[in-house]
């Protein structure tokens, strides 16, 4: 099938603009995501196109000196998530299909109660009368330089949530089709996304239908002594210690897990029966991460096919720091990784 | 015996006037059976009763279009369903947890919900839904429909900073929503004076341009007057509003709450119970010549009736089933199963 | 040394005056805690104790016909939690050290940015400038009938946190030295009580100086056969299935491990040393909790001793049905213990 | 030439006034040195400079108690610091990510604090660090001091719903507080009217009992007046109180906002250039007979050389050392080390 390069920030915002153009119940909202494009500068140009005229505003122009109107269909919030995500929530009930803009993932710990306890919870509470068609994107993890409270990945704490499914795609062609699929779900979506992916370039197939459903690892890189288990950015940091531990005749599997919630055991299960051997990484605090979890399926399901004990990478136990210097070392690199699987042995 | 009123001095045609004192006599004895079934212990958890308040429900939910505009409230939520049109023998099965219950018992008495009828329950966290209700206002202007939204909440919800930020953005957007605060004078154990700087809470409205009044809650007559109003003009505007209901829970804030002197007095019950809304109601539709004595007695004695057979009804519903636990977590797929 | 016997409720309530006794900088404040006593009664006796005379008063009486003026060391707040942690842990920065009742740790969700992003980074952020002795208390878990909103467990977030601790005693004994120790301790502290263990009565340490230092597990059981690693209630639930599996000649050793946040993994790690088995058990949501951050840990450290995969039992993967016998379903009992105790062989 | 002032007609002595425009003027050069160290990238991440909202820093805290008010913002906090007594060279230091910094480098331009000077930050989460602010406030009371709480925060931080609960509290236990609106008409890309149901955001005090007014923030001679008499009476009725300061930030949201015209326009700055602070505090000096041209001139020139100084020895501090990662998770042990 065909395709096209571009990057992360662009599959993500073709994207949104297939879907939205797709179904009139799609709508974007979010802090600054209109004429200033979000800070990642993801949903450049949406508000030209979805709100030129009258007619395309939720509310006329709040003030003489201000041409603009509030768009219906991409809506400038103020910096209030709880209500951001509480309103999105509540008109998801309806049959809407808002998709929620965190300026920083950070960001939505202040709005956990509306997506854990209400969003979350909906479609059990009500045993299946309403469901909740929301997405929530944005960008997860450590930046440069963003300090203690900008630079959380908390997708772990949400693929706790039975109610939530969470996918945290590494690749422009995994972002764009995953996020089609979360526009398209039922269930409530979290889905994260590094910042420093935006600027990275790949292909990106180009059907219109082209979706991605979760639940599927992707095996990123076919090797045979042992699995790297990763997501989100450390896909490429695998990656490039697979080709570092390929000089050193050691050939790594870097298997994509890209949806946490649900999990694809079956494929990561399947490269450990054949690798015998597991490292998994991920730039969460360490402690209590989601890599925990994924580490202690396959310490149980797999005993019987490893040959060591599953190893974990994970980001520094500190809050970020803002020095840089510190900065980096919190967040696992590929020497990191190389480390745990030589430890591992 | 006083002369019969002629229907141009009534608030309403007869027969709705006597209507909704058959709803309001009805709601109270279903809500008595609501705390019999706590006290049987067939229902648990936390549960809590419209018992003084039923205008709000009565009263307001005879005013709004049903069925079309949206309704949510918190978890003292019967009332809501029962005057949206919910099965009260489903409604009292989910107050006890059975098969038959709204939400096949998922829910429970603080999670009623009916979206056949519009209603949006039912709501655990204290203020959270408030912004599920901006959220349903936006949907009705997003659609450019007419509908309005009704959002209850209680005093002590009416501080919760995610109140704020929704009336911020029903102001911003012109969201036709109505948030009416049952100023019952309590949050569970802690006075009206305790929790809010100021105990005029209608004025939580002024900051973000919302129209905001205080309104009685006790007498159904203003009730019904002061609903209409409000609820036509924000049809009208589209512009949200923020209003007031003085009310009075006479029992206790929950079930399990039996020791309402910890915070209140006796006496100041004893000064409250001469407003009870349904005293009220009676003496003016008996002062009115819409019904006498006699006539509500009889009423009174059908819906009692009506609420004892919905009582062993309910008891009759089946337990859910235990593979049941793990349905409707999603849309499209099982949890992961087992311990 | 000398003990009474009390409930786990009177010995959080003996901690917390004992506590305010000796330090004039300590208060408490939550939902309802004073003439209300709280909703589970933890502080009844508090206000009358401590806000007896208008000098003890923050404020006096709000309106003429109430009497009572807002206490000082006893402060009912307004439904605000988020308000509420961060004006404690405000009022920590200058040196007091606040005691917060969360009516339901549940409730605890509103205030994690409070918590998490403001609370447990201050240390780190001054670089040691600011410390917050704060203290955060309530019941975390299921109780009966609670429902989907009201029954979390969120202890495994708080571990995952650095710059918290976070503790789950499961005894009445434990209760009040952990809590004297988390009112002592200059870091913010989560401190969470199960519901249902407030009714149960234990012997109590009698000295007012006696703390249960963070970091050290209890062998709540010695066996030799399998370590059943656990805390807070499941403690007891796991008792219970040793009972059962000693019938059956299977001797099972019971860790608790009471501290989360520091976690005492050589207590730990040296009883599956013994037992080379282990299960790990807790009421949380089975995936992603935390429970899984100990499995993955005795998986990785103690693999050459393991003679068995390690074994897990969780809450199930739903939010909390309110119907009782769903629920039920839900919170782990001796059987599933047993069950998986038999599984892992 | 107009004839000079005498001391009575002057809004202080003529050394205070004197002293509080090297002080504008060193903020000022202080600012375009931070934002030239994020252009040199010797700062990284978020950082945002107060040029244009001086008064609003060294009008107000030169009225408080310095070393014994308690004082907090959000991340536009370089003049708090520099105003309450940091040490340029730690703060300049900290803005690097330097060893030498108030907090050795690991709290950066939006988290300085310095604690010997009550200066309680520095924080990044919009609206979160009112509650502390609140925090502050009760601990003073606690305690039966007359410290006040000055706290800053931005125009789009008076929508955060912890703000208004922080409000109601402060409001219901009379907390002696004082919350500053630095309405500067953006919140980052937003402008006020279409962020705030009501741009008049001193209103937001009103549902709280909170004394409220608008004041303004650009004339350094009234943000003078104002304070004092706002400090002054907070500290003695030890009530709570919004103020709102209308302000303007001259530069972009952040050291990053290269294109302040995706919302506002160049014709809006260069008519709120006319109302530049320190060119309004200038004219006045020099009206007054204050300072002349030629004085300011000169001070101008010491200021600048101060703040080169300033950078260049704060570029001279070494990063912190690796290990420092690990230091100050807490108080009393090290967390668990390693990936
Ligand atoms: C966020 C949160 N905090 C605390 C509670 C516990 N709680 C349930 S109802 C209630 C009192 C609410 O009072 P009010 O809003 O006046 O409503 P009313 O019960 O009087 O109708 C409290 C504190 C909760 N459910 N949610
Ligand atoms: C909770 C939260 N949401 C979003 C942001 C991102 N953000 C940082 S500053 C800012 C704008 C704040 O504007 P305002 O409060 O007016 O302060 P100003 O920058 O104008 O001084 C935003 C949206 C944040 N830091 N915290
Ligand atoms: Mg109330
Ligand atoms: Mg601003």
């Amino acid at each position: 099938m065909s395709s096209t390069t571009m990057t992360y920030r662009e599959a993500i915002r073709l994207a949104l603009m297939e879907e939205m153009d797709r179904d009139e119940n799609v709508f974007i909202m979010g802090e600054d995501i209109g004429k200033y494009k979000g800070t990642f500068r993801v949903t450049d140009g949406l508000f030209e196109k979805y709100c030129q005229n009258t007619s395309d505003w939720l509310h006329e122009p709040p003030h003489p000196e201000i041409q603009d109107g509030v768009g219906r269909r991409v809506i400038d919030t103020p910096i209030t998530e709880p209500g951001i995500v509480g309103m999105a929530t509540g008109a998801a009930m309806t049959g809407l299909r808002p998709v929620v803009e965190m300026m920083t993932m950070s960001f939505a710990i202040l709005a956990l109660d509306q997506i854990i306890n209400h969003a979350a919870k909906i479609h059990y509470m009500t045993d299946g009368q309403i469901s909740v068609p929301l997405v929530i994107r944005g960008p997860g993890g450590a930046a440069n330089q963003l300090s203690a409270q900008h630079s959380h990945s908390i997708e772990g704490w949400f693929a706790h949530v039975p109610g939530l499914k969470v996918v945290a795609p590494a690749t422009p062609d995994c972002a764009k089709g995953m996020l089609k699929a979360a526009i398209r779900d039922d269930n409530p979506v979290i889905f994260t996304e590094n910042p420093g992916l935006y600027a990275m370039k790949g292909e990106v197939t180009d059907d219109v239908d082209y979706t991605i459903p979760f639940g599927k690892a992707r095996i990123a890189r076919v090797g045979s002594d042992i699995s790297l288990i990763c997501y989100s950015r450390m896909v490429h940091v695998c990656l490039a210690a697979a080709d570092k531990l390929a000089e050193e005749g050691i050939n790594a599997e870097v298997v994509d897990v890209r949806s946490l919630l649900p999990l694809d055991t079956e494929t990561i299960y399947n490269s450990v029966a054949k690798t015998h051997r597991a490292v998994v990484v991920y730039e969460d605090w360490k402690s209590g991460g989601f890599g925990a979890e994924i580490a202690a399926r396959i310490g149980q399901d797999c005993f019987d096919d490893l040959d060591a004990p599953v190893g974990r990478v994970g980001g520094l136990n500190v809050p970020t720091p803002y020095s840089r210097v510190l900065e980096l070392q919190c967040i696992p690199n590929e020497h990191d990784v190389i480390a745990e699987v030589k430890k591992i042995g | 015996m006083p002369k019969p009123a002629t229907a141009s001095d009534l608030v309403a045609p007869k027969e709705d006037l006597i209507r909704y004192h058959r709803e309001m006599v009805y709601l109270r004895h279903f809500e008595e059976k609501s705390n019999f079934a706590y006290r049987q212990g067939k229902a648990g958890g936390y549960l809590h009763v419209y018992i003084g308040m039923e205008p709000l429900a009565v009263g307001w939910l005879n005013n709004i279009r049903k069925g079309y505009d949206y309704v949510i409230t918190a978890y003292r939520d019967h009332g809501h369903a029962l005057q949206l049109g919910s099965d009260p023998t489903a409604t009292m099965a989910e107050i006890m947890g059975r098969s038959g219950g709204l939400s096949r018992g998922k829910g429970g008495s603080m999670h009623l919900y009916d979206i056949a009828n519009q209603f949006y329950g039912g709501w655990g966290i204290v203020g959270g839904h408030t912004a599920l209700a901006g959220g349903l206002a936006l949907a009705a202007k997003y659609r450019k429909e007419d509908r309005v939204t009704l959002c209850y909440l209680g005093d002590g919800a009416s501080n919760a900073g995610v109140f704020f930020e929704t009336m911020n953005m029903c102001g911003l957007w012109d969201l036709p929503i109505i948030f009416i605060i049952e100023n019952n004078l309590y949050a569970m154990g802690t006075a009206l004076e305790r929790h809010a700087a100021d105990p005029e809470l209608y004025k939580r409205g002024f900051p973000f341009k919302h129209d905001y009044e205080r309104v009685d809650g006790h007498d159904m007559v203003t009730v019904l007057k002061d609903s209409k109003r409000i609820i036509d003009r924000c049809r009208e505007t589209s512009k949200p509003c923020v209003v007031e209901a003085m009310t009075w829970r006479t029992v206790g804030h929950g079930a399990a709450d039996n020791d309402r002197q910890l915070y209140r007095t006796k006496a100041e019950e004893d000064e409250m119970a001469k407003r009870d809304c349904l005293y009220l109601y009676e003496k003016y539709l008996e002062d009115n010549g819409v019904l006498t004595r006699a006539q509500m007695d009889q009423i009174d004695a059908e819906e009692l009736e009506k609420a004892e057979k919905v009582y062993d009804d309910a008891s009759e519903s089946p337990h859910p089933e235990i593979e049941e636990v793990y349905s409707n977590v999603y849309t499209d797929m099982e949890p992961e199963k087992g311990h």
